[in-house]
């Protein structure tokens, strides 16, 4: 397998030097879903030399229509994504350290994660677990690359702390908005054009090549033939409480998680976000209508009827999962419906 | 004249790409309850791009700017 | 495996119609490397009705930092691209009808496989192939899509006949040049890039959605953060011989294909292009020295060393490649250097 | 004046990503041949777009057009 990296080499912003650069660097990704999976394999195949790969969820047939690693025997062993993605990319590459971590990402464990890490990837699906990333980010110095999508529009947004603005001088608090995979689909070259932005990224920064860091926070649609490019060093703030002069980083305070109880013996999980925030019923209701989900409704509360649960919705965010007992399934439910 | 441009959802919310305003003096927040009143839909998290750069809801909107709106998206 | 397109379905563009739509279409596919692996499996994900794969190559080891189908076993294996594709394919999706073609692709051989196919995407390393596809979707009345990359940089164009330009018109000619992934190296987020486009130019002309279709000709490249939309409808040249009113179809005339003949006892392959084109030496011995090659030469001619073959180039497009009797071989290292 | 944007190895050779000449009046085939012969580069199959829109050669540039060229790439 000598000739392996040839056409990488032969690259010559990479070349021999940062081949040998990106075999002694360690990435952390958080996710193996859509995003997670197709990271992984251009991160596997281009030779990095350890790669961490945390994740909460098992494969679902609905997963194969997008998330490259896995195939129908996944499926049906009902393989932890985390573990069924090691087995595919050490098939790719043996040269590789695979890490596999079957967890949810929550900030204490990833205190531990980021030990020896010089770039995170994320690959969730929330806004709570990529504000947490960004804190941890600027608490250790490492940066790391938001990439999401839905439909047929994707975007993506490098931060690189102490030197570009990071996700919450952008958007000042965790979005609410009933727009995810789940409620407007999603389609593959979406997800790989996301993967393209934020591979080629990691890239850069293994191979330390600064200058081509991509400064503005871009956003596409492949459907409506859309490509944009916003500047944003405007946007640092100095009075932001992740990167600013102040720093409290405020989404690794477990009082700002999302909490999730069992209700006693109602088969029920209830989940209170971490701030209130007012949701616009209304405009949720007609989302989900339009996707084809049953809503009912009234001034106070929304309920949302799916295959095998119930989930009612409350004008302050908080939201009863009837159906389930199982807290890391309904907290998924309720960031798959509400992002 | 100002050029207004929805990306994803919000567009098929409004029904169109681009929309002609004229926005001269008035501010980002003040575009963003018009249009969330006009067309029923929540900007509250919607980024605001103006002329291609980052802009806050208090930045005061020239005449030919053009202003792009984009939601954060969380699917992955 | 009931769920398994929900979330494509989901996506409104697509719907249950636009779904049941993709399960009775046909693609062909020319080309099974980067390109052609990474769209081959977007589409089989997405539940294609059958899919035609026709390459001539195996798979090497310096495939696989790009190449999303292959594993280090195929490698060990010497398995033709186009079958080890097809295996990971069925795989992943084993309602899909794959039909996997190990053949060099001739205009003869095209006449064949484009019947009662839908759509067809270059995933070919050569302008001569693509010249020809652009030939036979005029003829047949098959949309196809262009997609090309080298280094960090990539473009595509789709080609509705009847409706948009076709190559011929833009080019005019087959392009000579120095650069290819072989001499410029090439790194996975391009491929990526290029797949997300033409991927998703396929999906809109599986499910019919025509005013959605790409009317530009795209091109962008990832480590210098550019990216460029350019509006091709003025191109269309009622005089083009491919697509305008009096087409001969040029490319589908064997006399203007690429002419190999192995060289009497010699152990070389003689290589003369089909039109005479001069080759502007200078550039292209800068070019292959910068990345490395040991080129020596005069003002008629260049010498290339490589691993076990050298390669000769005149002036006038004509090479002889020395150290082999494999036609097919020799041809593909020409292309691979000079595009 | 007017903005000349190169693409790929083309940038490379340049040594820039844009230059400024002033054009007006000079055909598209009149630029290639300068650029070519000035940076020792082969412009023959290059696209050349003229404010984002595909231009032959034999198109008169106007003043303030900005200039790409982009080479065809073969690799897949």
């Amino acid at each position: 397998m000598d000739d392996r990296y040839s056409r990488q080499t032969l690259f010559p912003h990479i070349g021999i030097e940062g081949q040998e650069k990106i075999r002694t660097k360690h990435v952390l990704m958080i996710g193996a879903g859509a995003l997670g999976s197709g990271n992984a394999e251009i991160l596997t195949r281009a030779g990095i030399g350890k790669l961490t790969i945390v994740d909460r969820d098992y494969v679902e047939a609905s997963n194969l229509q997008r998330q490259q690693l896995y195939t129908e025997e996944d499926v049906e062993a009902k393989l932890p994504k985390a573990a069924a993605a090691a087995k595919r990319l050490q098939a790719i590459n043996s040269e590789v350290q695979i890490h596999a971590v079957i967890t949810d990402a929550t900030p204490e464990k990833m205190e531990d994660l980021v030990e020896g890490v010089d770039v995170i990837i994320d690959a969730t699906d929330n806004f709570e677990t990529r504000m947490m990333i960004n804190d941890i980010s600027q608490k250790h110095q490492i940066p790391w690359i938001y990439g999401g999508c839905v439909g047929s529009f994707g975007m993506s947004l490098t931060v690189i702390p102490g030197k570009t603005p990071c996700l919450n001088c952008l958007l000042k608090t965790i979005p609410i908005q009933g727009m995810t995979c789940d409620t407007g689909g999603i389609i593959a070259p979406a997800v790989q054009m996301v993967i393209s932005h934020q591979s080629a990224e990691v890239l850069k920064i293994l191979v330390e090549d600064w200058d081509a860091v991509r400064t503005s926070f871009v956003s596409f649609d492949l459907w409506r033939n859309q490509y944009s490019s916003m500047k944003v060093s405007k946007a640092k703030d100095s009075g932001c409480l992740s990167c600013g002069e102040n720093r409290t980083y405020p989404y690794l305070d477990s009082e700002n998680m999302m909490k999730s109880t069992v209700l006693c013996g109602r088969d029920t999980v209830q989940i209170r976000p971490p701030h209130q925030h007012d949701i616009h019923l209304g405009d949720l209701s007609r989302q989900l209508k339009a996707l084809g989900y049953s809503v009912k409704g009234n001034p106070y509360l929304l309920s949302i009827e799916m295959e095998e649960q119930r989930l009612v919705i409350f004008k302050d965010g908080r939201a009863l999962i009837h159906g389930t007992k199982d807290l890391t399934q309904a907290k998924a439910i309720y960031q798959r419906l509400l992002g | 004249m100002n050029k207004i441009l929805f990306f994803a959802h919000l567009r098929d919310a409004v029904g169109e790409e681009t929309i002609q305003l004229d926005l001269n003096g008035k501010t980002v927040a003040e575009l963003k309850e018009f249009i969330s009143e006009k067309y029923e839909i929540a900007l509250t998290n919607v980024m605001t791009a103006i002329n291609e750069e980052f802009a806050s809801d208090e930045e005061v909107i020239q005449q030919g700017d053009a202003i792009a709106f984009i939601p954060p998206v969380s699917g992955g």
